[in-house]
């Protein structure tokens, strides 16, 4: 077996990359693609304090908030889609004051960690200008220039020094975020660490060539070899991952394109009945996190047939019978 | 006259707006948003590409997606690119330009500037939403935009909480001074009336009220007071425009209620 | 039939798209997917005065130049890997005078065309500090004054304004550039021009997206549906193009992962024998490219036994028996 | 022992090397350079990943190419990405120090710069070269790098005619000095003998010649006066080495001689 296998249990990688205070990003989109199994583990984990950053991450950063991991977030969007307009303990940590925000767009977020995976320190974009993305900072100068793992400015705006006519041409420079460590679910993963995501990838990809470490959880564990049939359809190489797991369903109640897809059961009627309610938020963490040992055991829980109902169809990707109301 | 709800005038608004303004790509959100690119592809611009932030480009629907990365919009796309592109291609003044992007907010005021961050005080909020998202990028780039919003006092407002999406800023030549190189919204449409804004004051009109509505109604529904002048009274959706809408485009009813 | 159909004769496609003066950027790199078909039928048509932008193609920049269509070229790489260590008339043209170059490094020129890609006026790096790229410009400041189309800067040197050590964290910025047309082959295009590459796609995609009008020659029409199955595998949205040509054998002599191989055959004995003498030269032109009337009657001069030779192998996406010396 | 061509040498010399550095990845041009990256890995370091700058990422070669752009470095990659992504590996330090950079180049000086952009005045060359092509970039960031050089007066010279990429510019702290992030130039080999660079100084002296050479016939083929001390004599090849080189690195014999 080669030097650079990266296989560990979910246990083992989340003790050895993730700590607290870490600065840690989070892939997948709203209800697709959430490293669930691995925020499960963080939580299980007990660790604190965490930075995130994220685009439009929806089910994980949410979870991960009502776990009590979180300190401040650097986010474009805290919302689920449909499921959940605004995630909810997201909604309520930073209505109580117990969770510190800065705002970004998108695409902004985008460019801070495609800073990063290029090893610049800004990128440019006319994005937000004359808006309070830029004019009110959840992190204030102050809050940044005692804390050296904050950019000292949340951004700044410069003149074009290209032009050539008289018209304002003014950029935002966003800084680059590197994180301690991006944590991510994909399809298919390799030993060494190369990864083969199937349909959207969203801003995964920068997110990952930015960190320190990465973590990869997957549906299958396959050999190189397969990987090598198809490079067009393989995005991350072995050399900018840290650690390997494979997790069936980790990305469960969020959809997986080719495997399952999102179980609404779970999103539009469960989440939103124990996330509103303290006592009905310990007992889900108590019972469904806190409680298992492990992601086999969760999955227990939610039951098989359940699971089953969710598998995709293999042409389409997605269960097109799911009863989705 | 066909009966219809609301929620489809907004949807055929929509579908006729895209046609006008005689762009390729519609970049939407989801529901009444996705409904209405879907609208417009199926009854009046056939040609034109269906895109989601997320990256998934000129998609057809077998189902009405619940989320901007839902496997719904992957499957049969042409591309599935990530944020990175998707973003670029609108800033990019060259496709930005051929892109309508459809926009939803909390809040609104006279000049199309829009809110989706907090109600109350930035730093002690009274009610926390979802964040710009890519709203704010849309806003700040895209050749031309539109909005749904709901009419209402508390969303139609003289001052916003906070500026998540830039509209016209506060007035003619704000954009072109804070460098700002998209467009600007066009159209707001809301489930009473649809507003356009005024080319010299950049300020909101009301362009057209719905059957059964009078502009002094609208304008009770708004904080701030709007030129009622122009309004007509908009074409109620025909019955081929309702049965297309209904057996094609939503049949599901996952936004259609 | 769309009202967006694209389809058009190569002929047609250089006449609406491609005009004496314009910035043209070339996709491809050194000897695969060079767009020669388009590239002969800019020299049939004596289309003048080209400024040219790539990154490192080879024998497309090199038989534009001997075909007296280049003004003025930016480039990191006028070479063809080891069938030219430096392109004949790229070289001669410099050495001669009659070519003005502007030189940037790969990275740099990629970068510039992402810059037009992403619509900001420049994009950051470190890439070049301390060197003769920086210090020396081809292009010089009286020179760019007087021409509008030119940036007024080669390159600028800022600050990282996020610097928070006293550390020298400088950056060189590149200014973007938007062609007036991008020139690619590509294996498959639909009707609409939507297109599929496949194998290694260099700058092409940054070069189409900066771009104006975009002219893609491709091995295959097929039908957008197909193109539907598997998004993964296209790259170029139908908006993003404004012309599709089938030219099967398009980028002979050089590759087309999946098609043909090179010919080493023409790089590596033909090509150098009869660059390095202007009479030869002249008699190639007269008798290659401006004396047929399409790329058919070129392919004919070339021949079918030499052309079936270079097919490739299915599963390899070369010709593993081809004599390469 | 064995018999061996110098360009053998090179190759296993590089092999050697590869594996003291300690990288995970190789970024390799063409010709030597692609044989030395294959050499290291089936001889000395076997997990190490070939990379080039056109974007192939993880190679395992059944031909040699003719150029970065060849497909035969396209089957049976682990990734096929384009120049963006792959530059941006190396500037990106995570990466970038994980990354041995081979280079060429027409000339080089003491401090390990290198030029392979004109012979003469840049405006008015004597001789045109290809220019940078991705050079610059890695010599520019990448954590550390080699070059191959043929030795010789006009190669090995006191002042270069343009500095394409940067080795350690004019000495000690000149790369920090000017901003350059990646790591700078190890060692040198040509034809006749290997170069490093001392650590205080930056300027290159002669680590070690191949059997048959002296330290003072290498002096004669170089421009400038170098530190030939600490030279001492190459280890030849060894029989494995060779065998391996010869049979499974390019048994087709496109690169060796």
């Amino acid at each position: 077996m080669s030097e650079k296998n990266k296989l560990m249990s979910l246990t083992d990688a989340v003790k050895k990359f993730v700590h607290d205070g870490d600065l840690i990003s989070l892939g997948g989109f709203s209800a697709t693609l959430c490293p669930m199994a691995t925020v499960h583990e963080i939580i299980r984990q007990k660790i604190k304090h965490l930075h995130i950053a994220a685009c439009s991450n929806g089910q994980a950063v949410d979870e991960l908030i009502g776990g009590g991991c979180v300190e401040r977030i650097e986010i474009a969007y805290g919302g689920n889609g449909r499921f959940a307009p605004t995630c909810l303990h997201f909604r309520k940590a930073i209505e109580q004051g117990s969770l510190k925000v800065e705002d970004y767009s998108n695409y902004q977020m985008t460019l801070r960690f495609m800073a990063g995976a290029m090893g610049v320190p800004f990128l440019p974009t006319y994005s937000s200008l004359g808006t309070d993305i830029v004019n009110k900072w959840g992190f204030g100068e102050e809050y940044r220039a005692q804390d050296e793992r904050l950019p000292l400015k949340k951004l700044v705006i410069k003149d074009n020094p290209f032009n050539r006519t008289d018209k304002i041409d003014k950029l935002v420079l966003v800084p680059a975020l590197q994180p301690d460590v991006t944590i991510i679910h994909a399809q298919k993963a390799d030993a060494l660490g190369n990864v083969s995501l199937k349909g959207l990838v969203y801003s995964d990809l920068e997110q990952v060539k930015a960190s320190k470490n990465v973590i990869v959880t997957c549906e299958e564990i396959v050999e190189t070899d397969e990987l090598r049939c198809n490079p067009e359809y393989n995005q991350i190489i072995s050399f900018q991952v840290s650690a390997v797991v494979e997790v069936p369903w980790g990305a469960y109640p969020t959809a997986v394109p080719s495997y399952y897809d999102y179980d609404p059961a779970f999103l539009l009627h469960f989440y939103p009945k124990v996330a509103k309610d303290s006592i009905e938020w310990q007992k889900y963490l108590d019972e469904y996190i806190v409680g298992v040992k492990d992601r086999q055991e969760f999955l227990q829980l939610i039951g098989t047939e359940r699971l089953d109902s969710l598998r995709a169809d293999a042409v389409c990707g997605y269960n097109p019978e799911l009863k989705r109301r | 006259m066909s009966e219809y709800t609301l929620q489809e005038m907004m949807a055929i608004v929509a579908a006729r707006e895209v046609q006008k303004a005689g762009v390729d790509v519609i970049l939407c959100g989801t529901g009444i948003s996705t409904l209405a690119a879907v609208a417009a592809k199926k009854i009046t611009t056939p040609d034109v590409v269906i895109f989601f932030e997320t990256g998934a480009i000129d998609v057809e629907f077998n189902q009405m997606p619940m989320s901007l990365s839902d496997p719904r919009v992957m499957h049969g796309a042409v591309r599935l690119a990530g944020l990175a592109e998707a973003f670029a291609l609108i800033q990019n003044q060259i496709t930005g330009k051929k892109t309508l992007g459809i926009l939803g907010a909390a809040q609104i005021d006279i000049y199309g500037n829009l809110n989706s961050t907090v109600i109350g005080d930035y730093f002690n909020p009274k009610v926390r939403f979802s964040g710009s998202g890519g709203a704010c990028d849309i806003g700040s780039v895209v050749g031309q935009s539109m909005a749904f919003m709901e009419l209402g006092k508390r969303k139609f407002v003289d001052k916003l909480d906070y500026l998540t999406t830039p509209g016209y800023l506060d007035g003619p030549g704000a954009r072109e001074k804070v460098g700002l190189i998209g467009g600007g919204p066009q159209l707001v449409i809301t489930n009473k009336a649809t507003f356009r804004f005024d080319d010299l004051t950049k300020k909101m009109y009301l362009d057209s009220y719905y059957p059964g509505f009078t502009p002094e109604a609208i304008q009770e529904e708004i904080n701030f007071a709007i030129d009622l002048s122009r309004a007509v009274e908009a074409v109620p959706p025909t019955g081929h425009e309702l049965e297309i809408l209904r057996t094609q485009c939503d049949p599901e009813r996952m936004v259609l209620k």
